[in-house]
């Protein structure tokens, strides 16, 4: 044999198939591997056993095991948008042509500055941080800081969004099976016997989990079972599928991989299941546990299970030479499939007294040696192993003998993956007999209905030797927590719990003595189990550790929470479908691409769009604007309004219901007419307002805010609903059936009398306040005469599948009136010129309408209404409250929005005492001079008076106390 | 994600399709009530760890409101109905005893 | 290429009116059979879905709404009741294939497979609420006007080829 | 173990020192004593904000017979599950005075407890995406000037050279700016109840972990004691510092507060090399994102809106903040969640906190800090130490009393940002 181990060996891999071999780079070498390779299995048959660096000492790392639980083997994946760092290399299938890169190395894997830290380490213990960087203060942000975070992270951070679909699709089903090993394929088949639906996930390509590998006849048992259950109705297999959490009232949530790095296939790459449970059953089987002795994260120790997955899957030998360090007989498994791959099995060091089991016996048989009462004193070698010190487990370390060899296979026992039931409160049980913690049958997850809803078989259950039908009995597992049992802290100061976070045997011991004896303490003291693997690997050793630190029992120390997901999982797919365009809905008016078209400048509102203006050719938003409101002011504008709320309320008791919702009386409006309506919530503030129309005897229209539609909707239901259930009122949201278009300026009754409709639009038939239905344009409308924008206005309402029709209409009618589409700016500056309130401008949800000198719309007569009572409450009446003014600025600029107006005092707490702030400003292009409105303390008192803006410049700007009306006060305009 | 039946409907809506509303059976404190009285109305929540008598919407359904009795910290859903009540109605009532025999709501639900 | 999971097309021929009061007399003045609870029940070109206790929505032939409406409000007149013509107001899509059920698996929070005939559900598809129900060959989806286009490209996206929930 | 442990001094000699030996020789952090039966002042709770209390309690007051009970282990609430982020630019004076006061005492911390808690001013943005917002925090802009607060208004392209990762261009909300504070940024959370705790333990305070509190012993409207899973223990004073059970506590106490528990949700990716300094906060998207000094980004989101103690992570609200942030920093979209996980939070009436006396002599209360609990934790230590030594609060808590629910005198921070994170 010529090969320097790792390598491919010449026969087996049951996963494999040699004729199809693939090409992919590491480190920017090429390399060649097989179809049903793992990136691990490729790479170590290139004979690439280091795959990267620890977090904080930067040690060589190679993997240590074959699954999910792996901490070291991690690499950055792809290129440009695809680029994945920390891709697990064990769970991560090749493909032809992937890319991939070490990580947490520079400059290279093998010539790594940062490995200076492992000679630091006794200067690094946990914690460290804590207790240093403090003198002197400035250098903690300058210098240290910085040094600290140019090192954290491992892979590198990508840089450019994912190109890849994602999507999302909501399952349901009676019972789901987690784990496709033959403990979960036998549940399935019970539960599916008893009817409903089974659903079976398996995180891996392949079933049978464990099975095929450690039992003779353990392929064909599974090949029956699946066999069994695909004649099963309702039953569902679905592979590649990794059940990352389970949530409240059974909501499972599981990845299932479709097209992982193969985005060729135009498919969404990953879907993110929502899975709806009857009933979940745990069957993800359990964790082999590494072993404490010194050295034990060279590369080239690792799982003892994981080994013999990579020579039976993958025909890949991790060494020539291996020695077996164990507390169990499962180990032995790993002897023997290795000897039959034809590798040197060097012997096997078992740290119980005797081993004298079927398999310990299969071993001796083929001549392999076992030591019993033995120990791993110390791994040789530092980038891979050179050979293993021996010495006796019941005592200090001192070496009996050095075994050469190559790699080590170690076995500290096995943990049930608990992750799922735990995930929603389900609690462990300590098995002594096994040393595990396993799920409590008496305290399961809980779900909708009180009852449990999880349920654990197999391995995960804790039944480790039993594998079906397949049952073989193993000797006992004998707790080893540190190797060998008194070793001194030269050795334990080597001992790795945690691989990638470079957590050791005495960093916990040093939590203990300093009193970060919770369980949680340490993991957080010592970053023990925080890593990419959260702890799958670290966590039961590190509390077996830390319970022998502070002498107690292993479950007096109890276990730290198991958090979701189980395994990392990629945002993008929680993200899933919602991106770009589908990122939110967009909602659009029926005249929304007219907008487009005609070169709008778009403003949110809510999910809305609307127009903030329309500039023209070089014109800029602030040009735009102007131009939108003197051709308003002079001529003739439209505004699309039909994003304004419009709900219907109706029945006997509508009108006593109107006047519980509004300030105002309502139940008075008479048919015809509008009246302009304030909406408070309970707790007396202003939360809309609009105008109301009586549209017959029993029936009133509520015009709401943009933003208030819905909202006001759902706040009239809830209080017919849970208040006044016996009140005989419907309401509808009618917001969407019709588009709402507001014709504005002196020459609007002029333009829609182009228009050939059934109203009279005249100021007697139509006046101020009034609202009339007929035809306009053939089309069927209803026209309010309403005004929001001081000028002569008329609010056209017609069905939504006409608007664009009207719209254009007006257009083409009023082109020599010099028809002008204004956008929501140009309303805002309008209304202000007017001294009109706006909802979140005026308002922002403190305010009460007597602030706003709105106290015309309170009605005196009414005995309630939604608000009133809060209104009476000492700080609504003491007087103190900033009311609404306008204001003039002395200098001429405009007012900034939201400054503030301060005295010359400072209050208690050294904050300068203001008086009043501004609300609204504008520079009005109408007037050619600034006008803005405010909250002033006793404002409308002190007319006249001048109030004091500092600006952070240190400039102070001025501005005088003015009525808020800056235009036309007498109203003449909107009246004509 | 919690998952509740509609009693209008009867449809197990999941949360995204709710809307919750919070302590139900509050008894509105109107013109005529004391500061007290309406600060109790308005902010004084039971917020028990334990049994909660919650209102919900079916926003995404059928738009009915609805009470649920739930636990807290088991969020054990004892049974939903409609809000069209100033108590909980008997079943409920026996349902959740059946799990908390000392579970009485008049003195649970009482905001003093 | 394999085929899309569905054909997702815009319905604008349907006529929409929204009644709210006593189901019974609003099944009556319809001149329908009154749905149950959850259900929608078709007689020839119209449809009477059961939207809420006090709510039912009567779907037909555009053209024949305006008479309807009218018709409606005539017959419920002197009862508590409300008729409206919300026509207008929604974005009607068929979703009509092999991978219906699919397609609406992966945007709503139903058992779409298990969905029977004549069955109503109102719910969320992602971020818009719906109504969904069995129609010939797939499903008929009712959202709102101004987020018609985003509920097409929803479902378009759900209906890409190749992207069928069946395990691979 | 006796109960007058002291720590012994931190510092990089000490490190070194103890390097030669094997790291044998540090003490314990923390002295792990029994209760005595009685105390001048017990504070209950202690996270962040019990321990500060005791901690100025002690150094402003010179009262340390003092213990601090919890039902857990120390830090283990809140504290112990945040997103770690610090700011103090809040629009109402009373707010701004107390984070502001918190911040300041943030910037000197691992100083004056001898204890790193790593407070990392990195800066920390408020995106505006909304003309609504702009306008919103140009307001904060002004009043925080005029409160001694720094912070600034700064442009799109100003934002991307700070936050290179950042999508100013999103289609759907355009970042139209933001709102800056370069003192802003984050602190490691645990360090920063171990700092205090550690301190009030040199002080002679006794920590008292594992220690439930299941009843509160009153004579003539005055607090005498509370019953505890480890005895009765007496008291003069009580300050009730327990965010997620301040309800249950008060209900011991006989009256009922303005506060509902719901589950606030967090989560973190997985580590990766540097690639945000800065802390930036997303609001009309509502989320927020910062890269802890470990290198995992540290999410934050909504919380849940249903009463809640289970302090587990939800998924919807989870979902929406990965995709709000998916949006705005699309190239995290490749990289993984790796720990998701839920805290319970009070929310009160008006979302803001309470620091008040309450119906009962001698109890003292301090909760409902809603999302922004640990940003304020030494300036709410410093304010509820105030509160417990004269008997009335200081004017860095005059405006949190519980009378402002029945006045109507609320503090509202959500007029500003929509979120008071």
């Amino acid at each position: 044999m010529t090969h320097v181990p790792p390598f491919r060996l010449p026969r087996g891999g049951r996963l494999i198939d040699r004729s199809d071999q693939l090409g992919f780079r590491f480190d920017g070498r090429h390399l060649r591997g097989l179809r049903g390779d793992t990136l691990a299995s490729a790479l170590l048959a290139n004979g690439q056993m280091m795959m990267g660096r620890s977090f904080k000492y930067h040690r060589p790392r190679g993997p240590v095991a074959s699954g999910a639980e792996e901490p070291n083997a991690l690499l950055g994946l792809g290129q440009g948008g695809r680029f994945e760092p920390n891709q697990r290399a064990t769970t991560t299938a090749l493909v032809p042509g992937m890319v991939t890169r070490s990580q947490n190395c520079w400059p290279s894997l093998d010539a790594d500055i940062g490995a200076v830290n492992d000679w630091l380490s006794p200067l690094l213990p946990a914690g460290f941080y804590y207790k240093t960087f403090i003198h002197p203060r400035p250098f903690w942000k300058h210098v240290f800081e910085p040094v600290i975070r140019r090192s954290a992270g491992l892979g590198k951070a990508p840089t450019d969004p994912d190109p890849d679909l994602y999507e999302q699709a909501y399952g349901f089903a009676d019972v789901v099976v987690v784990g496709g090993g033959i403990a979960g394929l036998q549940a399935a088949r019970d539960a599916a016997a008893g009817g409903g639906s089974v659903t079976v996930l398996e995180q891996s390509p392949h079933w049978g989990g464990r099975t095929p590998i450690d039992h003779a006849g353990g392929q064909d048992a599974i090949d029956a079972l699946l066999t069994d259950l695909r004649a099963m109705p309702g039953v569902t297999l679905r592979r590649n599928c990794m059940a990352t959490g389970l949530y409240d009232h059974g909501y499972l949530i599981a990845r299932e991989a479709l097209a992982d790095h193969d985005p060729n296939q135009g498919i969404p790459r990953q879907r993110l299941w929502r899975i709806r449970a009857g009933r979940v059953i745990t069957a993800t089987g359990a964790l082999e546990r590494p072993l404490s002795f010194a050295c034990n994260d060279v590369p080239g120790v690792m799982l003892a299970s994981a080994m013999r997955d990579f020579i039976d899957l993958h025909g890949v030998a991790p060494g020539q030479r291996i020695v077996v360090v164990t507390n169990n007989d499962d180990a032995y498994r790993t002897a023997l499939i290795a000897a039959d791959a034809g590798l040197d099995v060097a012997a096997i060091v078992d740290a119980r007294p005797q081993a004298t089991g079927d398999l310990p016996q299969a071993v001796r048989d083929r001549g392999i040696e076992v030591l019993t009462g033995s120990a791993i004193a110390k791994v040789k070698g530092r980038r891979h192993v050179e050979a293993v010190a021996i010495c006796d487990q019941d005592g200090e370390g001192k070496i009996t003998r050095t075994v050469e060899c190559d790699a080590v296979a170690m076995s500290g026992g096995w943990s049930p993956v608990v992750h799922l039931y735990s995930h929603c409160g389900g609690k462990l049980t300590w098995d002594d007999a096994q040393a595990l913690f396993r799920p409590d049958p008496d305290r399961p997850p809980l779900g909708a209905d009180g009852q449990g809803i999880a349920q654990a078989v197999g391995a995960a259950n804790g039944d480790l030797c039993c594998a079906g039908d397949l049952e073989r009995p193993e000797g006992a597992t004998m707790p080893v927590w540190v190797m060998p049992a008194r070793a001194p802290h030269k050795l334990r100061a080597k001992m790795w719990l945690d691989y990638q976070n470079d957590v050791k045997v005495t960093d916990v011991e040093l939590a203990a003595r300093e009193g970060y004896a919770s369980v949680e303490h340490t993991k957080r003291y010592t970053t023990l189990g925080m890593a990419t693997d959260q702890g799958k690997l670290s966590n039961i050793n590190g509390l077996a550790v830390l319970s022998g630190a502070l002498d107690q029992p292993i479950p007096a120390t109890g276990t730290t929470t198991f958090r979701p997901p189980y395994t990392p999982l990629t945002l993008a797919t929680i993200a899933a479908d919602a991106r770009g365009e589908a990122f939110q809905p967009l909602r659009k008016t029926p005249m929304h691409g007219w907008h487009e078209a005609k070169g709008a400048s778009w403003e949110p509102v809510g999910h809305w769009r609307r127009p903030y203006a329309y500039p023209q050719g070089a014109e800029d938003r602030e040009a735009a604007v102007a131009r939108e409101i003197l051709a308003v002011r002079k001529g003739v504008g439209t505004l699309d309004a039909s994003t304004l709320g419009k709900i219907v309320v109706k029945g006997p008791d509508a009108g006593r219901f109107m006047d519980m919702m509004y300030t105002n009386m309502m139940s008075t409006l008479k048919v015809g007419r509008c009246r302009y309506g304030l909406m408070c919530n309970e707790n007396g503030f202003l939360m809309d307002d609009g105008v109301v129309a009586r549209l017959s005897d029993d029936t009133w229209l509520c015009h709401t805010t943009t933003g208030g539609a819905d909202r006001i909707h759902a706040h009239m239901e809830d209080w017919l609903q849970c208040e006044w259930w016996d009140w005989k009122v419907f309401t509808a949201n009618l917001t969407e059936q019709y588009a709402q278009i507001a014709v504005a300026g002196p020459q609007a009754r002029t333009l829609l009398e182009r228009l050939n409709g059934s109203i009279d639009l005249s100021a007697d038939a139509l006046p101020f306040m009034a609202w009339a239905e007929g035809d306009l344009a053939g089309i069927p409308a209803r026209i309010f005469r309403i005004s929001f924008s001081g000028e002569l206005s008329f609010e056209i309402a017609v069905p939504a599948a006409r608007g664009l029709e009207l719209w254009e209409k007006l257009h083409d009618a009023g082109a020599d009136l010099g028809i002008t589409p204004y956008g929501t700016e140009a309303m805002h500056v309008m209304r202000a010129e007017k001294g009109f309130i706006m909802i979140g401008d005026e308002t922002d949800g403190t305010i009460i309408p007597q602030d706003l000198g709105l106290d015309w719309a309170i009605s005196k007569k009414k005995a309630d209404y939604i608000g009133k009572r809060a209104q009476r409450r000492l700080h609504m009446v003491d007087g103190t409250r900033w009311k609404l003014v306008g204001l003039q600025s002395l200098d001429g600029q405009v007012l900034p929005d939201g400054a503030y107006a301060a005295t010359d005092q400072v209050n208690a707490n050294g904050q300068r005492v203001t008086e009043g702030r501004v609300t609204s400003s504008y520079r009005s292009p109408t007037l050619d001079r600034p006008v803005a409105m405010g909250l002033v303390r006793h404002g409308p008192a002190r007319m006249g008076q001048v109030l004091e803006f500092p600006m952070p410049s240190g400039a102070v700007m001025k501005a005088r106390i003015v009525d808020p009306v800056f235009y036309d006060k007498e109203g003449s305009r909107l009246n004509g | 994600m919690l998952i509740l039946t509609c009693p209008h409907c009867g449809i197990q809506a999941e949360e995204t399709e709710l809307h919750n509303g919070g302590e139900a059976h509050l008894k509105r404190v109107g013109p005529d009530g004391s500061d007290e009285e309406f600060e109790g109305y308005m902010f004084a929540r039971r917020n028990p760890r334990g049994v909660h008598l919650e209102r919900w919407r079916h926003a995404y359904g059928c738009g009915k409101w609805f009470i649920a009795a739930r636990c807290t910290v088991t969020l054990q859903v004892f049974g939903t109905y409609a809000a069209q009540t100033t108590t909980p109605p008997d079943h409920i009532v026996q349902a959740v005893r059946a799990a908390r025999p000392d579970w009485n709501p008049t003195e649970e639900g009482a905001s003093e | 290429m394999a085929e899309h999971l569905a054909r997702i097309s815009p319905v604008t021929d349907l006529g929409m009116i929204a009644l709210r009061g006593d189901l019974a007399a609003i099944a009556d003045a319809a001149g329908m059979a009154a749905p149950d609870r959850t259900g929608i029940a078709t007689d020839g070109p119209r449809s009477l879905a059961w939207m809420s206790p006090d709510e039912a929505l009567l779907i037909l032939p555009a053209p024949q709404t305006p008479e309807a409406v009218e018709a409606l409000t005539l017959a419920l007149d002197g009862q508590h009741a409300l008729v409206a013509d919300v026509s207008d107001a929604r974005a009607v899509f068929d979703v009509i294939g092999p991978g219906a059920a699919d397609v609406i698996a992966k945007l709503a929070p139903v058992d779409a497979a298990a969905m029977p005939q004549g069955h109503l559900r109102r719910t969320r598809m992602a971020q818009v609420a719906t109504a969904i129900w069995r129609i010939e060959g797939g499903f008929r989806v009712i959202g709102f006007r101004s987020t018609g286009d985003y509920l097409g490209l929803i479902l378009r996206n759900a209906a890409i080829a190749g992207s069928g929930l069946a395990p691979r | 173990m006796p109960d007058t442990a002291r720590s012994g001094r931190y510092s990089v000699f000490a490190i070194a020192r103890e390097a030669l030996r094997q790291h044998k020789g540090w003490n314990r952090a923390w002295a792990s004593p029994e209760p005595r039966d009685r105390y001048k002042v017990i504070v209950v709770g202690a996270g962040g904000h019990g321990l500060a209390t005791a901690y100025y309690l002690g150094k402003n007051f010179g009262i340390t017979d003092v213990a601090v009970l919890d039902k857990g282990w120390l830090g283990g609430g809140n504290t112990g599950r945040n997103t770690t982020i610090i700011r103090s630019n809040y629009l109402q004076d009373p707010s701004a005075a107390i984070y502001d006061k918190a911040l300041k005492l943030y910037e000197g911390l691992s100083q004056d407890l001898n204890y790193n808690v790593m407070f990392s001013p990195r800066g920390l943005i408020m995106l505006a995406q909304t003309e609504h917002e702009v306008r919103g925090y140009k307001r904060t802009v002004y009043a925080n000037n005029l409160q001694g607060v720094s912070t600034e208004w700064i442009d799109a392209q100003r934002l991307k050279e700070l936050v290179p990762i950042i999508n100013i261009d999103g289609p759907r909300y355009p970042v139209l700016g933001g709102l800056y504070q370069e003192r802003g940024g984050t602190a490691r959370h645990d360090a920063v109840a171990w700092g205090y705790a550690r301190a009030c333990s040199d002080m002679g305070m006794h920590i008292i972990q594992n220690c439930e509190v299941t009843g509160v012993e009153t004579e003539g409207g005055q607090v005498r004691a509370v019953n505890t899973s480890k005895g009765r223990i007496g008291c003069e004073k009580l300050a009730m510092v327990v965010a997620g059970h301040s309800s249950q506590l008060a209900e011991m106490a006989g009256f009922r507060l303005p506060i509902e528990s719901v589950a606030l949700q967090a989560l973190v990716s997985e580590p990766i090399k540097p690639c945000m300094d800065v802390v930036v906060m997303a609001n009309t998207v509502h989320g927020y994102l910062s890269q802890s000094d470990k290198g995992e980004m540290v999410i934050g989101g909504g919380t849940d809106h249903f009463n809640n103690f289970t302090q587990r992570g939800s998924w919807h609200h989870v979902e929406e903040t990965v995709r709000a942030l998916v949006e705005t920093f699309p190239m995290i979209g490749r990289l993984k969640m790796l720990r998701q996980w839920g805290g319970i939070v009070d929310m009160t009436g008006d979302r803001s906190p309470i620091l008040s006396t309450t119906p009962v002599g001698g109890v003292f209360v301090n909760c409902g800090w809603g999302t922004g609990g640990f940003k304020a934790i030494p300036g709410s230590g410093w304010a509820m130490a105030e509160l417990v030594a004269k008997g009335r609060p200081g004017p860095l808590a005059a405006d949190f009393g519980l009378d402002r629910f029945r006045e109507g005198r609320f503090i509202d921070e959500s007029v500003a940002a929509g979120v008071a994170h």
